[in-house]
């Protein structure tokens, strides 16, 4: 069934909202009231709810089935998280009430740090940033605070070629010039070209890892020592801690600087695009510099630190309003009671075994760049569709009308045709034979009937979407039809 | 380990279907001295209740807002959650979605956003919008660094209007931009000259409307100075309902608007997760920064949505993206747009207009204490008072006897002792006639023993 | 999809809830420990919730589409409601508690008690009752114990041919004889057949006003006034009072007891199958005889009537454990509220509106057996499908694949082939409009291609289900496969 | 008027598509002197702000039983409601269906309904089981019936053990259908002679276990008993949780076993809604009463299910029909199903395992009180203390300092006087530690106070 868009449903006079009369008062606007109608539809609240229910019905979520989305560990997300965000001593609180009627909520903050520390080995966690991307910026830029206090105006970050867009994205933003650290044969960070790059130009390293190809870059520490010891900071993306967490400790491996994605990690919900959290653990060289807000505690009492003259190190600055993602820390520390230290450890366990798992049952039906052991998520390449004439995105296209969600797909961009395949931990054996299936079926099915992977999906709401018609004549708002 | 659906049995089968001994020599590549980290001083697993029970005390451990009367603004407005809104926004396959890469099974999703895109740009005046920032502060600051690549100029002028935390945000942000950014002292007399410090050499000048003291202002003469010499302006808004009885700033000129869309999405929640709005005038939109949903169709030739102009963003760009921005705030940007939904026109005008008036009501009896003054200026549902002394103290008097009166200078400007005897008051349509009628006691109360103290 | 059963899907050893230790004690279980397992199925959480979230997804409710299912009363149900319900002082109130700690919930039940007496005119009300046939119930047995206060034993009841199969269900389980009344061509009670019935065995009659025609008996003040001059008492069932609420007064029929389903005419969600509420409003004759618990005001407190000698009257005995469903009175009250007096008149206007809006609507594409005005539902028959070799389940099923739930199929049963429409006041014009337009596309199709919706539905979850097979081999339950 | 989509303008559209010129016109057929209501004493309509502080209000005049230690039982049992539970029997799909009519577009439904039948006989140990009833005490009724139906006899006996409200639904269900009903006066030592009572006049004998002090019985010999004499055995428990622990009555050689199934499907709400549920050996199953969901194939062979064998129903036999009940508990059902599907087999049984030693650890503390004599005889989770005095007194004084100590016997049996020093405690996972220690301390403190009064 098609779902108009709101603005079509709307009647003028409808009502989705019953307010009382306010007081007769004269107006304090100084004449800046309004002239011209809004142009919003008017709706009864039957109609809102059931436009809804319906946008909803043409959606995928980890709640409809496997999501194997490499790179964003797409976990279950408990509801019991929901429910406690929700208790009205959480969720009804103001960010200015005076400290004292807030100590339950600062105290949460200060044991989610806690929690953060201790499962990271990291001395200090800069909680406030409010998202994986936003947790780099946070924690380049206490990197750069600390170089620039010891006057040291490094101008170099060095990113393998296999990162994120978000690595080089963020360096930038930051100041800094990017350079591209090559890869080897075995999928790795290439250790002699990364130390012949270390100078004292060198500000940091950002490295991922578990890094984008799904393998853990066995020379970390050395990497580490190579860097510090040439006078350079180390930041770690954390955007597959999943594989690590409880099993491995970061503070081990000598990074200074690790963001934590509370949003895939620890199970807060992504809700279509957000909100996520980024706290990043900092190490002593880098936790004098932890951007404001904070929490301390103070004899009995917890103690909000908002401005500079409070603080006792020299927060670099403010990364958003308030103090953090609240309503995320509160699933995130739910989701990290309800497993434990022992569930935490398990978790990441049944994930790296899940992805090897699909790694062993695909790798002779599909192509893998490299062997395993991998850790979270299973790597392939297009070889497999060699002279098929069936694509990379023809396969993904194909999972959808089996009733999945595609892996990612030609991320990462060294890999030719990539496709990035995690599945954490919440998936049953079950389910990941049945997934395990399908791509094997779907593999025959592009060798013996390549026309008909081209033509997928078409059991979805929608066919092939054309991007390049929305890109060449962006269309990105309603507009009222002409006449009206 | 109820999240955990393997069972031992099947490790063992998958283990064996790998080849591995155990789970342990999957992580072979992890260095030895990182691999078995000494226990953990954390607890193991629990099950819901003992977890809901230690929630539970976090809770009590607060006063929340709605426990009493609460006149909490400064940036973050309790509203009313309409219950079909939280309804939707936990149904699965809204809340497990990731961010719609899949456009043939995220047609809701990207409905949402195109729809929301459309309602930002209808509420701001202006013609288009993303599809959400993490939230208004930064969204402020992804404006400013817009700013400088749309004019290519390096500096910045912040209004003292422009709430402290969010022009903190944007010096950080910028700090290593290679820009400028001048901030003006808070001024809650609106003396300040921003026309005057106009000029070639800046990118934009961000002003606040309501301003952080709640104050309005007409913003079309800047917007004119602001066009003659090539400035962009960015109106910043904390309070979006208001938009629904003035005039956008869109409309009074401005190139960018970005907001905070938590008074219309959501609980207060401490401050976040809010939804930062973001919308800018059309010939700007390859410089914006953040997703963009888009019309297109489908190889049926249906209506269908993508995100679109990726091109701009780091994943294609890296390092010459517009923004780092990947993860927004979604979910939070569908409950604004649910909010949009029901209110309506005619629901979010009668919103805008009752706040307005129980704020003009409330400020007719507590401008009349004695020794209180109201900051002159036109305002919406928020306002500042002159206390005949620190406001903190009061407001920590007021908090004791369950009234959360306000916000006290001194919290957002502790070094402006000028602006410590400030009391910013909010007063929205969650106040009942009792809690105002308690606030205006309490102060009076309150004041009357600090005169009786002083008179001593 | 295809979703497994749950017993399919299980896995020994899987946990869905975690549990603390308990102490060590000696059991005291009397020796009569289970010795066998039980033969449940393991699970984990996500499993769980992805299972039913998959099978509520094969389900159509009125939050999906238009549902104008006849004589079900399925309007909108508003999640305030819910919100109201889950408030733990109102969910989490155990039935025995003193009641000085549940004063609040006593005179929540009192207050929605007030709003029912007030809105039907009727001086009394028996709030117990579970649903609409338990309400019917608990009429008859308070007539029942009325009339052999008196005395005077009755043995008959009488029943209009039109009336819903638990009217003489209800009356059986009450010990009557039941009576089939004729009705008249204009789809009435026949008076006088009903007048020349009347005699000194008759106890009651039981008339559906709106009748399951969806026609208001004009004659009813008549009826009334005659049944009680034979000595007989009057029951209207209350099924379709959505067309009358805070428009006409019930107790202005001269009628002595009434049930009100909550889940109908106040929105309480009809959940798949349940709960419901089924108040019984009673007259003054009656009033006596309303069965244990009921609250009382006593000056400032509100009291609840537990046991008989604490009763004024001569309570008939007991419906059900406890006092009533209270979670529905929660969500009934606060939907009536939230409509008010103004707004429940509204909504009953608003819903005979839109029944004679489809009616004249389709009246000349479908067959309208009686003309209107019609009360909130639009009655139609089969004679339009008279040679077209459709019937009227297949054009119901046809609906489905327009996207709609069908209309009431072959019932009232003195109407042949009937369908039976009640769009309800929660629709849109819109809404209203696309419906009718599918059915005299339907209307269309069955005289054009006929076979085409003999296969109907083709887009459901299903097509049509073998219901011969299912209850001449009746599988009730899931047993293990042979071998396990 | 949120839930009124139709405008004045959609009105005076239709009525000019019908023909009528005003809505009144619709309703010619409704005598005047009924049409025309006076205003009615009530208010108009309120939007949800509103209405939630009136709902807030009632709910702040009662003390929510977590709110404090609770021990509340007697057939109405504080277990923890999984969260995501809730959240699924929210879900539009499942909240806002109707009964399982139109099988094609209602499998979610029926599914669930052919797995809680599947639960449900899988727990009660017996062979088939119904869509659900409005709750246990009707069950019971109709379970009466049913037998009477099956053995054609007319005479049902109640054990006094039988909660005294199911025992009173049982006398009101059957006091016109031809049926002698003896219940048993209430047996707290376990004297009654049941076996001693069978004998080949009656339909059915009714015993509840756990019964209502909480005691265990071991059915067998009353079955054996039974059988003899074609005689049905009905078992009822109020307690399904106990089921996960103790061996069903169904292999104890119950013919019907009805039980109410809040304890495992939600929260208390004051007594209801509940559910019923309702098994039955397979050879009675056309006699049963309530809906039934079978399994079958659609057009394509593909297994579906159907609501099946309503030949028993009242809307195809009207007055022959097995039953009238038409609505049941479907939501409930479906909550208690999913609590089952996270409980599962391991789960139910450690959950009735835990509540087994918290109830048996309580009752040993509370047993050693002076004066204090703990009814002898095996329980699962509720016991009955016998007191030095009238319980109910003592329970009010300990509800005073927030402590629901249990149900006073006076409360359940307000003519049998030498019950009233009764008192029944049932322990579930939901009470703490903390929890227990005040019940034991504030019994011991009540019944102090009441020696130390009597010893004066």
């Amino acid at each position: 069934l098609e779902e108009p868009l709101i603005f079509e449903l709307g009647r003028p006079g409808a009502r989705g909202i019953d307010l009382p009369e306010g007081p007769e008062v004269t107006p304090r606007l100084g004449g800046l009231e309004r002239q011209r109608p809004i142009g919003l539809p008017d709706l009864s609240e039957p109609q809102v709810v059931r436009h809804y229910t319906r946008l909803s019905q043409k959606n995928y979520g980890i709640d409809s089935g496997l999501f194997p989305l490499g790179s964003c560990t797409m976990k279950h997300n408990p509801r019991l998280n929901e429910r406690l965000a929700r208790l009205p001593g959480l969720a009804d609180l103001h960010p200015f009430q005076p400290q004292g009627t807030v100590q339950g909520a600062l105290a949460l903050i200060h044991t989610l740090a806690g929690w953060l520390t201790e499962l990271t080995g990291m001395p200090a966690v800069a909680m406030t940033p409010a998202a994986g991307a936003h947790g780099e910026l946070c924690g380049l830029m206490a990197i750069r605070a600390c170089l620039e206090a010891r006057g040291d105006a490094r101008q170099v970050v060095l990113v393998p070629e296999s990162a994120h867009g978000t690595n080089p994205a963020t360096a930038a933003l930051c100041g800094y010039q990017v350079e591209s650290i090559p890869g080897t044969a075995d999928g790795r960070v290439d250790v002699d070209a990364l130390k012949r790059m270390l100078g004292p130009d060198v500000a940091a390293l950002m490295i991922t890892n578990p890094n984008t190809l799904g393998l853990f870059e066995r020379d970390i520490i050395d990497i580490s020592q190579a860097v510090h010891a040439a006078g350079g900071l180390v930041y770690m993306d954390g955007a597959n801690l999943n594989a690590l967490i409880g099993r491995v400790r970061v503070g081990d491996l000598g990074v200074d600087a690790m963001h934590i994605n509370l949003h895939k990690t620890f199970s807060t919900p992504h809700g279509g695009g957000g909100p996520g959290a980024g706290p990043v653990v900092l190490s002593d060289t880098l936790a004098p510099f932890a951007p404001l807000p904070y929490v301390v505690k103070d004899g009995e009492a917890w103690r909000l630190i908002e401005h500079r003259h409070e603080a006792d190190g020299h927060p670099f600055g403010r990364m958003k309003g308030y103090h953090g993602q609240f309503g995320v820390f509160v699933r995130a520390l739910a989701y990290m009671m309800s497993l434990g230290a022992d569930g935490l450890a398990q978790a990441s366990g049944d994930a790296v075994l899940a992805a090897n798992y699909l790694l062993a049952r695909l790798k002779d039906h599909l192509s893998a760049p490299f062997p395993g052991p991998v850790m979270h998520e299973a790597l392939f390449d297009d070889s497999f569709l060699k002279g098929t004439g069936a694509s990379t995105l023809d396969f993904a296209k194909g999972l959808i009308d089996e009733g999945y969600h595609p892996m990612t797909m030609y991320f990462p961009l060294v890999v030719h045709g990539a496709l990035l395949v995690e599945p954490t931990e919440t998936e049953s054996k079950a389910s990941l034979d049945a997934f395990a299936e399908s791509c094997i079926a779907l593999a025959d099915r592009a060798r013996n009937d390549p026309e008909s992977l081209k033509q997928a999906p078409l059991m979805a709401p929608r066919r092939r979407l054309d991007e390049t018609r929305a890109a060449r004549q962006p269309v990105l708002r309603w507009t009222p039809p002409a006449g009206d | 380990m109820r999240y955990l659906p393997l069972t031992e049995a099947d490790r063992a089968a998958m283990l064996d279907t790998i080849g591995a001994g155990s789970l342990d020599d999957l992580f072979v590549d992890v260095p030895e001295a990182a691999r078995r980290p000494p226990a953990f001083n954390l607890p193991d697993h629990q099950g819901e209740l003992a977890v809901e029970r230690t929630f539970a005390a976090f809770a009590r451990a607060n006063r929340a807002a709605g426990d009493g009367p609460c006149f909490l603004g400064g940036g973050a407005y309790r509203h009313h959650v309409p219950a079909s809104l939280d309804y939707l926004i936990q149904r699965g396959e809204f809340l497990t979605a990731y961010t719609p890469y899949q456009p043939e099974i995220a047609q809701g999703t990207l409905q949402v956003l195109f729809e929301f895109q459309t309602q930002v740009a209808l509420l701001t005046g202006l013609e288009v919008a993303n599809a959400s920032m993490y939230d208004g502060a930064t969204a402020c600051a992804e404006a400013c660094a817009m700013a400088c690549r749309v004019t290519r100029r390096k500096r910045v002028l912040l209004s003292g209007g422009l709430h402290p935390q969010w022009a903190e945000v944007v010096r950080t942000f910028l700090a290593h931009a290679d820009v400028t950014v001048e901030d003006l002292p808070p001024d809650p007399l609106d003396m300040e000259d921003l026309i005057g410090r106009i000029g070639a050499d800046l990118a934009c000048v961000v002003v606040q409307n309501p301003d952080v003291f709640g104050h309005l202002k007409d913003l079309s003469p800047l917007a004119s100075a602001c066009r003659e010499d090539g400035v962009l302006l960015v109106a910043a808004v904390a309070e979006p309902l208001s938009l629904g009885l003035i005039t956008p700033p869109g409309e009074m000129g401005a190139d960018i608007v970005v907001a905070e869309g938590q008074s219309l999405a959501g609980p207060l929640s401490f401050g976040g997760p809010g939804v930062g709005l973001f919308a800018a005038r059309q010939k700007f939109l390859r410089n914006m920064p953040g997703r963009l949903c888009g019309e297109t169709v489908d190889a049926d030739g249906r209506r269908g949505f993508v995100l679109t102009l990726s091109t701009r963003e780091q994943h294609i760009r890296r390092e010459k993206a517009t923004s780092n921005i990947c993860t927004n705030s979604g979910l939070i940007a569908l409950a604004f747009s649910i909010h949009m939904s029901l209110l309506g026109e005619s629901g979010l005008t009668e919103l805008a207009r009752l706040n307005h008036a129980l704020a003009v009501e409330t400020a007719r009896r507590l401008e009349k204490l004695p020794g209180v003054k109201l900051l002159p200026g036109a305002f919406f549902n928020e306002f500042a008072l002159k206390l005949p002394c620190d406001a903190e103290p009061v407001v920590e008097a007021l908090a004791e006897k369950g009234i959360l009166a306000g916000i006290p200078g001194r919290r957002l400007w502790p070094t402006y002792d000028e602006l410590h005897d400030v009391l910013l008051i909010a007063v929205t349509e969650t106040t009942t006639e009792a809690d105002r009628d308690a606030l205006v006691e309490g102060l009076a109360a309150a004041l009357g023993e600090h005169n009786g103290g002083a008179g001593q």
